[in-house]
Protein backbone atom coordinates (compact mmCIF):
# COMPACT_ATOMS: atom_id res chain seq x y z
CA UNK A 1 0.00 0.00 0.00
CA UNK A 2 1.10 3.82 -0.78
CA UNK A 3 1.77 5.60 2.50
CA UNK A 4 1.60 9.61 1.49
CA UNK A 5 2.66 12.21 3.39
CA UNK A 6 2.54 15.98 3.60
CA UNK A 7 3.13 19.54 5.48
CA UNK A 8 4.49 18.49 8.52
CA UNK A 9 3.82 15.27 8.59
CA UNK A 10 6.43 14.58 5.43
CA UNK A 11 8.80 17.16 7.15
CA UNK A 12 9.03 15.15 10.37
CA UNK A 13 9.30 11.31 8.93
CA UNK A 14 11.59 12.78 6.09
CA UNK A 15 9.93 11.39 3.25
CA UNK A 16 6.48 11.93 0.72
CA UNK A 17 5.81 8.75 -0.09
CA UNK A 18 6.37 5.36 0.81
CA UNK A 19 5.28 1.75 0.15
CA UNK A 20 4.15 -0.15 3.46
CA UNK A 21 3.54 -3.92 3.78
CA UNK A 22 0.63 -4.19 5.77
CA UNK A 23 -2.15 -6.34 7.66
CA UNK A 24 -3.60 -3.50 9.25
CA UNK A 25 -7.30 -3.95 9.47
CA UNK A 26 -7.77 0.04 9.99
CA UNK A 27 -6.23 3.27 10.06
CA UNK A 28 -5.70 2.85 13.32
CA UNK A 29 -3.81 -0.25 13.17
CA UNK A 30 -1.94 1.18 10.35
CA UNK A 31 -0.74 4.13 12.83
CA UNK A 32 0.13 1.88 15.84
CA UNK A 33 2.09 -0.10 13.20
CA UNK A 34 4.01 3.17 11.89
CA UNK A 35 4.49 4.57 15.75
CA UNK A 36 6.58 1.62 16.55
CA UNK A 37 8.72 1.82 13.79
CA UNK A 38 10.78 4.85 14.54
CA UNK A 39 11.04 7.86 16.63
CA UNK A 40 10.14 10.46 13.88
CA UNK A 41 7.32 8.44 12.84
CA UNK A 42 6.17 8.43 16.87
CA UNK A 43 6.78 12.24 16.75
CA UNK A 44 4.61 12.72 13.31
CA UNK A 45 2.17 10.36 14.68
CA UNK A 46 1.89 11.97 18.39
CA UNK A 47 -1.59 13.86 18.86
CA UNK A 48 -3.91 12.39 16.35
CA UNK A 49 -6.14 15.18 16.86
CA UNK A 50 -4.08 17.34 14.77
CA UNK A 51 -4.08 15.00 12.13
CA UNK A 52 -6.15 14.27 8.83
CA UNK A 53 -6.43 11.03 6.66
CA UNK A 54 -7.23 10.13 3.21
CA UNK A 55 -7.71 6.93 1.57
CA UNK A 56 -7.84 6.41 -1.97
CA UNK A 57 -8.44 10.48 -2.39
CA UNK A 58 -10.88 10.73 -0.19
CA UNK A 59 -11.02 12.62 3.54
CA UNK A 60 -12.13 9.25 5.71
CA UNK A 61 -11.23 8.80 9.62
CA UNK A 62 -8.98 7.13 11.83
CA UNK A 63 -11.78 3.75 12.49
CA UNK A 64 -11.73 3.34 8.73
CA UNK A 65 -10.88 0.18 7.06
CA UNK A 66 -8.53 -0.42 5.08
CA UNK A 67 -9.57 -3.29 2.97
CA UNK A 68 -9.17 -2.99 -0.45
CA UNK A 69 -7.21 0.96 0.05
CA UNK A 70 -4.33 1.52 -2.21
CA UNK A 71 -3.28 4.62 -1.10
CA UNK A 72 -3.56 6.18 2.38
CA UNK A 73 -1.97 9.68 3.36
CA UNK A 74 -1.48 11.63 6.01
CA UNK A 75 -1.30 15.74 6.18
CA UNK A 76 -2.17 18.36 8.80
CA UNK A 77 -5.82 20.22 8.58
CA UNK A 78 -5.98 21.90 5.51
CA UNK A 79 -5.20 25.34 4.76
CA UNK A 80 -6.29 26.00 1.45
CA UNK A 81 -8.29 29.69 -0.12
CA UNK B 1 -17.99 24.52 -14.96
CA UNK B 2 -14.25 24.92 -14.71
CA UNK B 3 -11.42 23.44 -11.63
CA UNK B 4 -8.15 24.37 -12.13
CA UNK B 5 -5.35 23.61 -9.94
CA UNK B 6 -2.21 25.49 -11.37
CA UNK B 7 1.69 26.96 -10.39
CA UNK B 8 1.29 29.69 -12.85
CA UNK B 9 0.13 33.41 -11.92
CA UNK B 10 -4.00 33.64 -13.06
CA UNK B 11 -4.95 36.89 -14.65
CA UNK B 12 -8.55 37.96 -12.56
CA UNK B 13 -9.69 40.35 -15.12
CA UNK B 14 -8.93 37.81 -17.30
CA UNK B 15 -10.90 35.15 -16.11
CA UNK B 16 -13.57 37.25 -14.60
CA UNK B 17 -14.50 38.30 -18.22
CA UNK B 18 -14.58 35.15 -19.73
CA UNK B 19 -16.48 33.59 -17.24
CA UNK B 20 -18.99 36.53 -17.20
CA UNK B 21 -19.04 35.85 -21.17
CA UNK B 22 -19.74 32.18 -20.84
CA UNK B 23 -22.85 32.65 -18.83
CA UNK B 24 -25.49 35.11 -20.70
CA UNK B 25 -28.22 33.62 -19.24
CA UNK B 26 -27.40 34.60 -15.45
CA UNK B 27 -28.17 38.30 -13.96
CA UNK B 28 -25.50 37.69 -11.03
CA UNK B 29 -22.03 36.94 -11.03
CA UNK B 30 -19.88 36.70 -7.81
CA UNK B 31 -15.92 36.61 -7.85
CA UNK B 32 -14.09 35.99 -4.68
CA UNK B 33 -10.17 36.56 -4.93
CA UNK B 34 -7.25 35.55 -2.32
CA UNK B 35 -4.69 37.79 -2.37
CA UNK B 36 -1.42 36.79 -0.17
CA UNK B 37 -1.23 39.23 3.14
CA UNK B 38 2.12 39.81 4.70
CA UNK B 39 0.64 38.82 8.04
CA UNK B 40 3.84 39.19 9.87
CA UNK B 41 3.90 42.84 9.22
CA UNK B 42 6.32 43.13 6.30
CA UNK B 43 8.63 40.80 6.93
CA UNK B 44 7.01 37.56 5.00
CA UNK B 45 9.54 36.82 1.79
CA UNK B 46 7.19 33.79 0.82
CA UNK B 47 4.28 31.62 0.55
CA UNK B 48 4.90 28.00 -0.23
CA UNK B 49 1.12 26.01 -1.22
CA UNK B 50 1.72 22.11 -1.09
CA UNK B 51 -1.06 19.94 -2.23
CA UNK B 52 -2.18 17.06 -3.02
CA UNK B 53 -2.13 15.86 -6.68
CA UNK B 54 -5.00 13.91 -7.67
CA UNK B 55 -7.21 14.44 -4.93
CA UNK B 56 -7.33 18.19 -5.06
CA UNK B 57 -8.77 18.40 -8.42
CA UNK B 58 -11.51 15.75 -7.30
CA UNK B 59 -12.03 17.62 -3.82
CA UNK B 60 -12.26 21.03 -5.95
CA UNK B 61 -14.76 19.37 -8.35
CA UNK B 62 -17.08 17.98 -5.46
CA UNK B 63 -16.89 21.18 -3.39
CA UNK B 64 -18.39 22.95 -6.89
CA UNK B 65 -20.75 20.16 -7.64
CA UNK B 66 -21.94 20.35 -4.06
CA UNK B 67 -22.73 23.99 -4.64
CA UNK B 68 -24.26 23.59 -8.45
CA UNK B 69 -26.61 20.53 -6.28
CA UNK B 70 -27.50 23.00 -3.76
CA UNK B 71 -28.02 26.50 -5.73
CA UNK B 72 -29.43 27.51 -8.89
CA UNK B 73 -26.19 28.27 -10.52
CA UNK B 74 -25.36 28.87 -14.27
CA UNK B 75 -21.61 28.49 -13.98
CA UNK B 76 -18.62 27.53 -11.10
CA UNK B 77 -15.43 28.66 -11.41
CA UNK B 78 -12.43 27.56 -9.32
CA UNK B 79 -9.06 28.48 -9.77
CA UNK B 80 -6.25 27.43 -7.14
CA UNK B 81 -2.85 28.31 -7.37
CA UNK B 82 0.53 25.65 -5.33
CA UNK B 83 3.74 26.09 -5.28
CA UNK B 84 5.98 29.55 -3.77
CA UNK B 85 3.73 33.01 -4.05
CA UNK B 86 4.86 36.53 -2.78
CA UNK B 87 3.40 38.66 -0.75
CA UNK B 88 0.19 40.39 -3.16
CA UNK B 89 0.27 37.43 -5.49
CA UNK B 90 -3.32 36.13 -6.25
CA UNK B 91 -3.61 32.82 -4.72
CA UNK B 92 -6.93 31.60 -5.69
CA UNK B 93 -10.23 32.68 -7.13
CA UNK B 94 -13.78 31.06 -7.37
CA UNK B 95 -16.68 32.73 -9.57
CA UNK B 96 -20.67 31.78 -9.64
CA UNK B 97 -23.30 33.11 -11.95
CA UNK B 98 -26.94 32.68 -11.16
CA UNK B 99 -30.38 34.31 -12.28
CA UNK B 100 -30.64 35.70 -8.28
CA UNK B 101 -27.80 37.65 -6.62
CA UNK B 102 -28.54 35.76 -3.22
CA UNK B 103 -27.40 32.23 -4.88
CA UNK B 104 -24.47 33.66 -6.63
CA UNK B 105 -23.38 35.44 -2.84
CA UNK B 106 -24.03 32.19 -1.12
CA UNK B 107 -22.52 29.86 -3.53
CA UNK B 108 -19.73 31.60 -3.19
CA UNK B 109 -19.24 31.98 0.04
CA UNK B 110 -20.30 28.00 0.54
CA UNK B 111 -16.76 27.22 -2.02
CA UNK B 112 -14.95 29.79 -0.15
CA UNK B 113 -15.69 28.24 3.62
CA UNK B 114 -15.27 24.45 1.94
CA UNK B 115 -11.78 25.73 0.02
CA UNK B 116 -10.56 26.54 3.30
CA UNK B 117 -10.82 23.49 5.36
CA UNK B 118 -12.16 20.34 3.25
CA UNK B 119 -9.31 21.10 0.26
CA UNK B 120 -5.41 19.39 0.35
CA UNK B 121 -3.64 22.78 0.48
CA UNK B 122 -1.10 22.97 2.87
CA UNK B 123 0.44 27.55 3.32
CA UNK B 124 3.96 27.77 4.60
CA UNK B 125 5.18 31.11 5.45
CA UNK B 126 8.37 31.66 5.08
CA UNK B 127 10.22 35.02 6.75
CA UNK B 128 13.29 36.36 8.40
CA UNK B 129 12.57 34.56 11.42
CA UNK B 130 12.24 30.70 8.99
CA UNK B 131 9.28 29.31 7.78
CA UNK B 132 5.97 27.92 9.64
CA UNK B 133 3.12 26.17 8.54
CA UNK B 134 0.31 28.14 8.70
CA UNK B 135 -2.20 26.42 11.18
CA UNK B 136 -5.67 26.11 10.82
CA UNK B 137 -8.38 28.14 12.62
CA UNK B 138 -11.08 27.59 14.41
CA UNK B 139 -13.43 29.67 13.48
CA UNK B 140 -12.91 28.18 9.74
CA UNK B 141 -14.02 24.77 10.81
CA UNK B 142 -17.16 26.61 12.56
CA UNK B 143 -17.73 28.10 9.30
CA UNK B 144 -18.86 24.93 7.98
CA UNK B 145 -21.46 24.48 10.37
CA UNK B 146 -24.03 27.04 8.59
CA UNK B 147 -24.18 24.76 5.40
CA UNK C 1 -13.06 54.09 -3.09
CA UNK C 2 -14.58 55.24 -6.32
CA UNK C 3 -18.30 55.85 -7.12
CA UNK C 4 -18.87 55.55 -10.96
CA UNK C 5 -22.08 56.53 -12.51
CA UNK C 6 -22.54 56.20 -16.25
CA UNK C 7 -23.54 55.66 -19.72
CA UNK C 8 -20.67 54.20 -21.36
CA UNK C 9 -19.83 50.02 -20.73
CA UNK C 10 -17.61 48.62 -18.08
CA UNK C 11 -14.68 46.30 -18.57
CA UNK C 12 -15.35 43.76 -16.16
CA UNK C 13 -11.79 42.50 -15.80
CA UNK C 14 -9.92 45.95 -16.24
CA UNK C 15 -12.10 47.14 -13.00
CA UNK C 16 -11.48 43.97 -11.22
CA UNK C 17 -7.72 43.87 -11.62
CA UNK C 18 -7.06 47.98 -11.12
CA UNK C 19 -9.52 47.63 -8.03
CA UNK C 20 -7.22 44.61 -6.83
CA UNK C 21 -3.91 46.12 -7.86
CA UNK C 22 -4.68 49.08 -5.96
CA UNK C 23 -5.29 47.26 -2.58
CA UNK C 24 -2.38 45.39 -1.79
CA UNK C 25 -3.10 44.86 2.02
CA UNK C 26 -6.11 42.93 1.60
CA UNK C 27 -6.51 39.28 1.43
CA UNK C 28 -10.11 38.87 0.31
CA UNK C 29 -11.55 40.62 -2.82
CA UNK C 30 -15.47 40.15 -3.95
CA UNK C 31 -17.07 40.98 -6.78
CA UNK C 32 -20.68 41.15 -7.56
CA UNK C 33 -21.67 41.70 -11.22
CA UNK C 34 -25.38 42.70 -12.45
CA UNK C 35 -25.83 41.52 -15.92
CA UNK C 36 -29.44 42.75 -17.77
CA UNK C 37 -31.24 38.94 -18.40
CA UNK C 38 -33.87 38.83 -20.53
CA UNK C 39 -37.00 38.20 -17.95
CA UNK C 40 -39.41 37.91 -20.71
CA UNK C 41 -37.74 34.57 -22.18
CA UNK C 42 -36.02 35.94 -25.32
CA UNK C 43 -38.18 39.00 -26.49
CA UNK C 44 -36.48 41.79 -23.89
CA UNK C 45 -35.22 43.78 -26.91
CA UNK C 46 -33.57 46.48 -24.62
CA UNK C 47 -33.51 47.63 -20.90
CA UNK C 48 -33.18 51.19 -20.25
CA UNK C 49 -32.05 52.65 -16.79
CA UNK C 50 -33.36 56.46 -15.55
CA UNK C 51 -31.67 57.79 -12.56
CA UNK C 52 -31.62 61.42 -10.86
CA UNK C 53 -28.39 63.16 -11.58
CA UNK C 54 -27.54 64.52 -8.65
CA UNK C 55 -28.65 62.36 -6.07
CA UNK C 56 -27.66 59.13 -7.18
CA UNK C 57 -24.30 59.67 -6.92
CA UNK C 58 -24.85 61.06 -3.30
CA UNK C 59 -27.05 57.59 -2.76
CA UNK C 60 -24.03 56.11 -3.30
CA UNK C 61 -21.34 57.15 -1.78
CA UNK C 62 -23.30 57.30 1.41
CA UNK C 63 -24.19 53.53 1.03
CA UNK C 64 -20.54 52.89 0.24
CA UNK C 65 -19.79 55.36 3.42
CA UNK C 66 -21.90 53.12 5.74
CA UNK C 67 -20.70 49.84 4.45
CA UNK C 68 -16.90 51.19 5.14
CA UNK C 69 -18.10 52.33 8.68
CA UNK C 70 -19.69 48.53 9.22
CA UNK C 71 -17.33 46.46 8.14
CA UNK C 72 -13.03 46.26 8.29
CA UNK C 73 -12.51 47.25 4.53
CA UNK C 74 -9.61 48.30 2.63
CA UNK C 75 -11.47 49.42 -0.48
CA UNK C 76 -14.72 49.84 -1.93
CA UNK C 77 -15.86 50.32 -6.15
CA UNK C 78 -19.36 50.75 -6.97
CA UNK C 79 -20.35 51.26 -10.76
CA UNK C 80 -23.77 51.79 -12.32
CA UNK C 81 -24.61 52.58 -15.69
CA UNK C 82 -27.60 54.04 -16.51
CA UNK C 83 -29.75 54.32 -20.21
CA UNK C 84 -30.20 51.75 -23.12
CA UNK C 85 -28.66 48.95 -22.41
CA UNK C 86 -29.27 44.94 -24.20
CA UNK C 87 -29.58 41.53 -22.90
CA UNK C 88 -25.91 40.66 -22.11
CA UNK C 89 -25.05 44.13 -20.87
CA UNK C 90 -23.39 44.74 -17.73
CA UNK C 91 -25.42 46.83 -15.53
CA UNK C 92 -23.47 47.53 -12.50
CA UNK C 93 -20.68 46.47 -10.19
CA UNK C 94 -19.71 46.69 -6.68
CA UNK C 95 -15.87 45.57 -5.45
CA UNK C 96 -15.07 45.46 -1.71
CA UNK C 97 -11.54 44.39 -0.36
CA UNK C 98 -11.05 43.49 2.86
CA UNK C 99 -8.46 41.69 5.55
CA UNK C 100 -10.73 39.02 6.09
CA UNK C 101 -13.60 36.84 3.54
CA UNK C 102 -16.46 37.27 5.90
CA UNK C 103 -15.88 41.18 5.76
CA UNK C 104 -15.39 41.48 1.99
CA UNK C 105 -18.55 39.22 1.18
CA UNK C 106 -20.93 41.10 3.92
CA UNK C 107 -20.07 44.29 2.75
CA UNK C 108 -20.51 43.59 -1.34
CA UNK C 109 -23.63 41.86 -0.50
CA UNK C 110 -25.23 45.14 1.72
CA UNK C 111 -24.08 47.37 -1.00
CA UNK C 112 -25.97 45.04 -3.41
CA UNK C 113 -28.91 45.26 -1.03
CA UNK C 114 -29.03 48.86 -0.86
CA UNK C 115 -28.44 49.72 -4.41
CA UNK C 116 -31.07 47.38 -5.32
CA UNK C 117 -33.93 49.65 -3.25
CA UNK C 118 -32.34 52.99 -1.85
CA UNK C 119 -30.25 54.31 -5.19
CA UNK C 120 -32.32 56.12 -7.18
CA UNK C 121 -32.35 53.93 -10.46
CA UNK C 122 -35.42 52.85 -12.03
CA UNK C 123 -35.12 50.20 -14.82
CA UNK C 124 -37.74 49.84 -17.86
CA UNK C 125 -37.98 46.73 -20.22
CA UNK C 126 -39.23 47.50 -23.88
CA UNK C 127 -39.99 44.16 -25.50
CA UNK C 128 -42.32 43.68 -28.88
CA UNK C 129 -45.37 43.42 -26.57
CA UNK C 130 -44.53 47.47 -25.20
CA UNK C 131 -42.46 48.74 -22.46
CA UNK C 132 -42.71 48.21 -19.01
CA UNK C 133 -41.56 49.90 -15.72
CA UNK C 134 -39.89 47.04 -13.29
CA UNK C 135 -42.00 46.83 -10.39
CA UNK C 136 -39.53 46.20 -7.02
CA UNK C 137 -39.99 43.30 -5.50
CA UNK C 138 -41.11 43.42 -1.88
CA UNK C 139 -37.93 40.77 -1.20
CA UNK C 140 -35.55 43.24 -2.28
CA UNK C 141 -37.21 45.08 0.51
CA UNK C 142 -37.17 42.20 2.96
CA UNK C 143 -33.32 42.48 2.38
CA UNK C 144 -32.59 45.52 3.72
CA UNK C 145 -34.13 44.37 7.02
CA UNK C 146 -30.90 41.90 8.07
CA UNK C 147 -28.25 44.32 8.23
CA UNK D 1 -39.55 75.00 -5.53
CA UNK D 2 -38.29 72.63 -8.22
CA UNK D 3 -40.35 69.70 -8.57
CA UNK D 4 -39.13 66.91 -10.47
CA UNK D 5 -40.08 63.55 -11.56
CA UNK D 6 -39.08 60.28 -12.33
CA UNK D 7 -39.92 57.04 -14.01
CA UNK D 8 -43.67 56.55 -14.50
CA UNK D 9 -44.54 59.61 -12.36
CA UNK D 10 -42.45 61.66 -14.72
CA UNK D 11 -44.27 59.79 -17.60
CA UNK D 12 -48.39 60.50 -16.11
CA UNK D 13 -47.80 63.84 -15.24
CA UNK D 14 -45.69 64.16 -18.49
CA UNK D 15 -42.51 66.09 -17.67
CA UNK D 16 -39.24 65.99 -15.30
CA UNK D 17 -39.09 68.73 -13.95
CA UNK D 18 -41.37 72.17 -13.36
CA UNK D 19 -41.21 75.52 -10.97
CA UNK D 20 -43.96 75.24 -8.45
CA UNK D 21 -45.18 78.64 -6.19
CA UNK D 22 -46.18 76.97 -3.16
CA UNK D 23 -46.63 77.44 0.83
CA UNK D 24 -47.33 74.22 1.55
CA UNK D 25 -46.23 73.04 4.81
CA UNK D 26 -45.38 69.75 4.58
CA UNK D 27 -44.83 67.12 1.49
CA UNK D 28 -48.51 65.96 1.56
CA UNK D 29 -49.86 69.64 1.87
CA UNK D 30 -47.80 69.70 -1.95
CA UNK D 31 -49.22 66.56 -3.00
CA UNK D 32 -52.74 67.64 -2.10
CA UNK D 33 -51.98 71.28 -4.03
CA UNK D 34 -50.95 69.11 -7.46
CA UNK D 35 -53.49 66.56 -7.16
CA UNK D 36 -56.03 69.54 -7.16
CA UNK D 37 -54.83 70.98 -10.44
CA UNK D 38 -55.53 68.71 -13.33
CA UNK D 39 -56.51 64.81 -13.49
CA UNK D 40 -52.89 63.58 -14.85
CA UNK D 41 -51.65 64.77 -11.43
CA UNK D 42 -54.42 63.10 -10.23
CA UNK D 43 -53.69 59.64 -11.56
CA UNK D 44 -49.81 60.05 -10.94
CA UNK D 45 -50.74 60.55 -6.95
CA UNK D 46 -53.48 58.68 -6.45
CA UNK D 47 -51.52 55.59 -4.67
CA UNK D 48 -49.45 57.51 -2.26
CA UNK D 49 -47.96 54.22 -0.79
CA UNK D 50 -46.74 53.29 -4.45
CA UNK D 51 -44.16 56.73 -4.51
CA UNK D 52 -41.20 57.52 -2.78
CA UNK D 53 -40.19 61.41 -1.91
CA UNK D 54 -36.88 63.11 -1.76
CA UNK D 55 -36.23 66.46 -0.43
CA UNK D 56 -33.18 68.24 -1.38
CA UNK D 57 -31.80 64.85 -2.97
CA UNK D 58 -32.28 62.64 0.17
CA UNK D 59 -34.70 60.48 0.56
CA UNK D 60 -37.35 61.34 3.03
CA UNK D 61 -41.30 61.29 3.32
CA UNK D 62 -44.36 62.42 2.99
CA UNK D 63 -45.21 63.89 6.63
CA UNK D 64 -41.79 65.96 5.86
CA UNK D 65 -41.59 69.53 6.13
CA UNK D 66 -40.84 72.19 3.38
CA UNK D 67 -39.72 74.61 5.35
CA UNK D 68 -36.02 75.39 3.68
CA UNK D 69 -36.33 72.65 0.62
CA UNK D 70 -35.29 73.51 -2.51
CA UNK D 71 -35.63 70.69 -4.63
CA UNK D 72 -38.96 68.21 -4.13
CA UNK D 73 -38.51 65.16 -6.19
CA UNK D 74 -41.13 62.24 -6.42
CA UNK D 75 -40.81 58.84 -8.05
CA UNK D 76 -41.67 55.01 -7.80
CA UNK D 77 -39.73 52.41 -5.81
CA UNK D 78 -36.24 52.20 -6.98
CA UNK D 79 -35.11 49.49 -8.75
CA UNK D 80 -31.57 49.61 -9.14
CA UNK D 81 -28.66 47.01 -8.86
Amino acid sequence: MDVLYFAWVRERIGLPKEQVETSAATVSDLVAELRAREPRYEAAFADLSALRVALDQELSDFDASLTGVREVAFFPPMTGG
Amino acid sequence: MRIAVQQEPFDLGAEANAFAAGDTGSGAIVTFTGVVRDLAQGDLDVMEIEHYPGMTEKALAKIANEAKARWSLGDVLVIHRYGRLAPGDRIMMVATAARHRKDAFEAAEYLMDYLKSRAPFWKKERTADGAEWVASRDEDEDALKRW
